[in-house]
């Protein structure tokens, strides 16, 4: 068994309001950032797990997002990297 | 002008228009009114007006019967809100609505924009909201799925109003198994204005300009209206993406924008786009005005590109509102809009001629004569016939069931029942909603039989509470209905309020069931009976009907939103115990009655038997003789039996404020005759268990009203503990267990559901 | 006196903050729009509860960029009270007029209860009338008020004894029990070095009538009329 | 100029608690998935910006979270990648 640190992308599903993004995007074109065009706010979630190898670690953290990290009626997710965890 | 199909229209199959639910014969009555085959963006208007959420087509004849007018009621049901005056030149709106369906696909979201909508629909009116209440019926704790819905419903409704800054301050909460599949979450608002402020959703005026106002539209929620005319099956997985996210920011941003555009007086009327969106908002609207309307779909702000004109007539996107404005003050409105950093754009017009009138550009895309789009809907009188088997159920003798071995403690029973999450403490819930923001609440949720708020620059305060016990409805429509009200009214009174006037959210099945029309008809019988007979005149609400799943219809449950007026704040009136020594007295008598229980239901699983009987002039005795009683400076604490019978009341005035717990001791003796588990968990009707330093004069004013009254017992220290004598038997406990059973239930059932809550607790954007 | 009280987009408190300064002290209050930069005269700044701009990427950060904020930053630097009541208190965080930061209660749950608390110093603008010790019983209702700070940060605020209200139950202990949100060490408000600006999350200005169950706000609120007269 | 997206992530600083990471660490044992040994939970943050090269949209996305998308008290922030965006 090896240590995994897994991260995981939460996202707004694509077509609904995304009432975070806008409030940020607004503010940062207050605050003078005029060429942000589009802002999505999600959560970035990282999982430190053991595994077999980094397959298995990736097909964990899929079925824990399928059952409890995102919520499948608003939103999507991503695997955004697989790493053996330093130290572990 | 005769509207035509847009390039990339889906042609008009038998199928299409299936899927948009219309009946071959509605179909045929679209033609008819038409003259010729509807273009996709018709057939979309007319599935969504014509849906049930939209049109009442099984429900209107029945809602017709039930009493409307008073002295006091300044509009009743048909616009966004229903209105009273309370004297002193300031009037109520109030409304409930249910966000069943939604909430049952995405708890967090269906909640909160169950949420949005109420509080729009009320200060469309021009009032101020300035309190919330919610009613909720989930299936049993004992299921992750439900705890999930609980979890989720309670952050969306708390994360919606605590960012408005409306103090959600009441509400009423039940579970059984017959809400598993299809939870009910009504949420009602009530504001107040002054009476010369009031504003109504009519468009009026040849030639005003017609403005859309607040969030920009998006894609999400269509067809919304005619999902929550469908049954909650499985299919409506695929439906999903139906779901709305609302944003209480931008809502608040509306609120405040919108009462400053009403007092400005550059606005005919408002309406919220609530159900089918900018459809109905504008075809009710130029329904009521009896004018023509043209809107041009080109000009909505959209939240997205390429969005068809059907997409933004039925687009549910929340925090939108449709405005009439008097023609050439549009800029008012715009600068009002821009100062809270929200969008206004000009989208059509009313026009004389007689028509509901479509454009997108040059482009017609949808006509309809006349200005009755919205009544000249389908009408149907279902058959009603009541099922067998309820029958059976109802004539059951639950006398005969046999009492389990533990009740030969009595007090083991009581502690099973305050364990009930039906009847324990809901403070896992409200805890989570701000319930003193706005700075008026006297009485807030827990504290007495209904919410009490101030108003401020008078000495007046204002009760409002929500009720229905759906397994009496169940069991009896008719007496459950009168009961929904009675207990209503009941609760207000508690608080030292004299009732005034309901809003009603109707919740049940699928009408086409004979069975289910029945439970309809005569449930909203008898809420209308006893709206009579209480004075407290309906002044609107909402019907939402397919509340089933794969499991069954939901009991029928026609909540009801009561609202009363308090004269002076000085007879505000609590439920705990507060003084040793104080007398307690029983108003009204318990009876030989177990049927339709929360005893049988719990300690049995027995869901029969005949709901106690109602009767309604006892019950407006008791109101008038406890209202009496209150202003006389007699009564220091009223607590009304409901769930559970006299001796869940009893505990619940001693130990429901765990901060200043009391004892009692209590002597049933004359009813000794009656069976033991009948005079303590019997729900009979029409008792308030109350204390007062002043016995002799309670009991000499309830005797005027012909109201049965006897002293009970007698307020100790909480040392004492609960001791209750009957006959030659006393029983005694210590409250500690009893108030452990009854605060500890629902944390305990929720703490076993860290994985379903845990993704909506951490989901969630607002917080604070 | 003269209280300023700013109403940011998403503020739900600012009323209810005038309204105890113009009821109970019968003082003038004045909203102050966001967009401004006049205090209009005020004595005194109140920065309200509520959920400026939705509170939406993180409590207080969008509306300390406000363009009040930074006349409400000037008026602290000369020495000008400054309350920050709840999201006020975030914000004051926010814009570095205060130390820590508010996050999550720690039951990652909304929280509305009453709650007691614990004067621990009678130096602030908003203790001035008050003793040392003395309880007092008044509403909170926040999501994120677990105040935080780093380890010397806390040890500085208690060194110096700008902590300026704590968490306690009944008796006056500050056990873990009565702490509703996790804050480190039971804060319930802290100070500036200066005494001139306090942050609390609980919310004096809902606890000025007893009708409504608690008038333990008003001795703050009548600290409040001290501060603005010294 | 080009138009970028560049996505960040907000993570609650090392030390500090973490109650949102704790509860779904606790939950996703109750679910199962024992070989779970720590979870961390932050924001993960899209910007659409334009900007003359990726250099550029890096360097302004760094300017917007030390001006406001993370809390120097409790947060650090690292850029997770910068791309041309889609369809720009
Ligand atoms: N969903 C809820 N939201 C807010 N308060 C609630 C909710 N459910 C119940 N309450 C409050 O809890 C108390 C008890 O409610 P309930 O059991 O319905 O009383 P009763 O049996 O007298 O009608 C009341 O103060 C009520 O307003
Ligand atoms: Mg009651």
């Amino acid at each position: 068994m090896t240590r995994y640190r897994v991260a995981v992308h939460i996202v707004p599903r694509r077509g609904l309001l995304d009432p975070q993004g806008k409030a940020v995007a607004d503010a940062l074109h207050t605050l003078g950032f005029s060429a942000v065009t589009d802002v999505h706010v999600g959560r970035h979630i990282v999982i430190e797990s053991d595994a077999a190898d980094a397959a298995a670690a990736e097909a964990s953290v899929r079925a824990m997002c399928d059952k409890l990290l995102a919520n499948p009626v608003t939103e999507d997710y991503e695997i955004a990297s697989v790493r053996t965890a330093e130290g572990a | 002008m005769t509207a035509v199909s847009r390039p990339g229209d889906p042609v008009i199959t038998p199928a299409l228009v299936a899927e948009h639910g219309l009946t071959p014969d509605e179909y045929e009555r679209l033609i008819n009114m038409l003259g010729r085959t509807p273009t996709f963006t018709e057939l979309g208007v007319v599935s969504a007006l014509w849906s049930e959420h939209c049109s009442y087509k099984h429900s209107r004849p029945v809602l017709k019967t039930l009493p409307t007018t008073a002295p006091w009621v300044l509009q009743g049901p048909g616009e966004n809100a229903g209105v009273i005056s309370i004297g002193d030149g300031l009037a109520v709106a109030f409304k409930i609505e249910s966000h069943n369906h939604p909430s049952a696909v995405e708890p967090y979201q269906g909640a909160a924009t169950g949420v949005g909508g109420i509080l729009r629909d009320v200060f469309t009116m021009g009032a101020r909201p300035i309190a919330m209440l919610n009613s909720l019926r989930f299936g049993s704790l004992d299921t992750p799925r439900v705890r999930y819905l609980v979890g989720g419903v309670v952050k969306g409704i708390g994360d919606y109003g605590n960012c408005m800054g409306v103090p959600t301050v009441a509400g009423d909460v039940m579970f059984d198994a017959a809400y598993e599949g299809n939870p009910l979450v009504n949420a009602m608002c009530v504001g107040i204005l002054r009476e010369d402020e009031l504003i109504r959703a009519k468009a009026e005026g040849v030639g005003n300009t017609i403005m859309a106002v607040g969030a920009r539209t998006g894609r999400d929620g269509i067809h919304g209206a005619s999902f929550a005319s469908e049954d909650l099956s499985h299919e409506n997985d695929a439906k999903r993406p139906r779901v709305q996210v609302g944003d209480p920011f931008t809502e608040k941003l509306l609120l405040e924008a919108t009462l400053e555009l009403i007092a400005s007086g550059d606005c005919v009327a408002i309406q919220d786009m609530g159900a089918a969106g900018l459809t109905s908002s504008s075809a009710e609207m130029a329904e009521r005005g009896d004018v023509g309307i043209v809107i041009d779909t080109s000009k909505v702000p959209a939240r997205e590109t390429g969005m068809t004109p059907y997409e933004i007539l039925l687009s549910e996107s929340q925090e939108r509102m449709l405005v009439v404005v008097k023609k050439g003050r549009e800029q008012t409105v715009r600068d009002i809009l821009t100062k809270w950093d929200l969008h206004a754009a000009v989208i059509g017009e009313v026009i004389a001629e007689p028509v509901y009138r479509v454009v997108e550009g040059d482009r017609v895309v949808a006509e309809f004569p006349g200005t009755r789009l919205v009544t000249d809907c389908p009408q149907y009188h279902p058959e009603a016939r009541e099922s067998e088997a309820i029958i059976a159920l109802r004539a059951r003798d639950v006398h005969a069931i046999a009492e389990r071995p533990e009740e030969a403690d009595p007090f083991w029973t009581l502690q099973q029942l305050l364990s009930s999450p039906t009847i324990a403490s809901k403070r896992w819930i409200y805890r989570q909603y701000d319930s003193t923001v706005r700075t008026n609440t006297v009485i807030g949720p827990g504290g007495g039989d209904a919410a009490v708020l101030r108003i401020r620059g008078t000495t007046k305060a204002l009760a409002v509470k929500t009720d229905c016990n759906g397994r009496y409805v169940y069991l009896d429509p008719r007496v459950g209905g009168q009961i929904a009200v009675a207990e209503a009214a009941r609760n207000v009174a508690c608080v030292g309020a004299r009732p005034r006037a309901v809003t009603n959210c109707l919740n049940f099945g699928n009408p086409k069931r004979p069975d289910i029309f029945f439970q309809f008809r005569e449930a909203v019988g008898g809420m209308g009976d006893a709206c009579r007979a209480l004075d407290t005149p309906v002044t609107g609400g909402n019907v939402s009907l397919y509340n089933e799943s794969p499991l069954g219809a939901v009991y029928p449950t026609p909540t009801i939103g009561m609202v009363g007026v308090i004269d002076n704040v000085a007879h505000i009136t609590r439920l705990r115990f507060t003084e040793v020594g104080d007398a307690i007295v029983l108003l009204g008598e318990p009876t030989n009655e177990l049927g339709a229980s929360e005893y049988l239901s719990w300690i049995h699983g027995v869901v029969a038997g005949a709901p106690p009987a109602c009767n309604l002039t006892q019950e407006r005795a008791l109101i008038d003789a406890l209202l009496e009683s209150i202003a006389a400076g007699h009564v220091r604490s009223a607590h009304d039996c409901s769930e559970g019978g006299l001796a869940v009341a009893l505990a619940e005035c001693a130990m429901a404020d765990t901060d200043a717990m009391m004892g009692a001791e209590v002597n049933l003796t004359p009813w000794a005759a009656l069976p033991l588990r009948a005079l303590l968990f019997g729900e009979a009707q029409g008792r308030v268990v109350i204390s007062t330093a002043n016995a002799d004069a309670v009991i000499a004013v309830a005797k005027r009203f012909g109201v049965p009254a006897t002293r009970i017992g007698t307020v100790q220290p909480a040392t004492s503990g609960l001791c209750i004598t009957i006959g030659t038997r006393t029983v005694s406990a210590p409250l500690a267990p009893l108030a452990d059973a009854f605060h500890e239930a629902i944390p305990r059932a929720m703490r076993r559901a860290p994985a379903e809550t845990v993704s909506s607790a951490v989901a969630a954007g607002a917080t604070n | 006196m003269k209280v300023g009280v700013v109403r940011f987009p998403g503020s739900n408190c600012d009323e209810d903050a005038v309204l105890a300064v113009v009821e109970q002290l019968h003082e003038e209050a004045v909203l102050l729009w966001h967009k401004d930069h006049d205090l209009q005269g005020s004595d005194l700044i109140i920065l309200p509860g509520g959920f400026s701009y939705g509170d939406y990427l993180r409590s207080g950060a969008i509306a300390r960029f406000s363009p009040i904020m930074q006349e409400v930053v000037a008026h602290a630097k000369r020495g000008g009270p400054v309350i920050g009541i709840c999201n006020g208190f975030q914000i004051a965080c926010e814009a570095g007029l205060l130390p820590g930061a508010l996050l999550r209660n720690d039951s990652l749950q909304f929280r509305s209860m009453q709650v007691t608390i614990r004067v621990e110093q009678t130096n602030s603008c908003l203790t001035r009338a008050a003793t040392k010790g003395q309880l007092l019983t008044m509403p909170i209702a926040h999501g994120d008020g677990r105040y935080t700070a780093d380890d010397a940060t806390i040890a500085r605020l208690e060194g110096e004894g700008r902590v300026v209200f704590r968490y306690v139950d009944a008796t006056g202990e500050a056990v873990s029990a009565a702490n509703p949100n996790g804050s480190l060490h039971n804060i319930a408000g802290v100070a500036n070095d200066a005494g001139n600006v306090v942050g609390l999350m609980p919310h004096p200005e809902r606890a000025v009538d007893a009708l409504l169950g608690s008038a333990d706000g008003r001795v703050l609120m009548e600290s409040m009329l001290v501060a603005a007269h010294a």
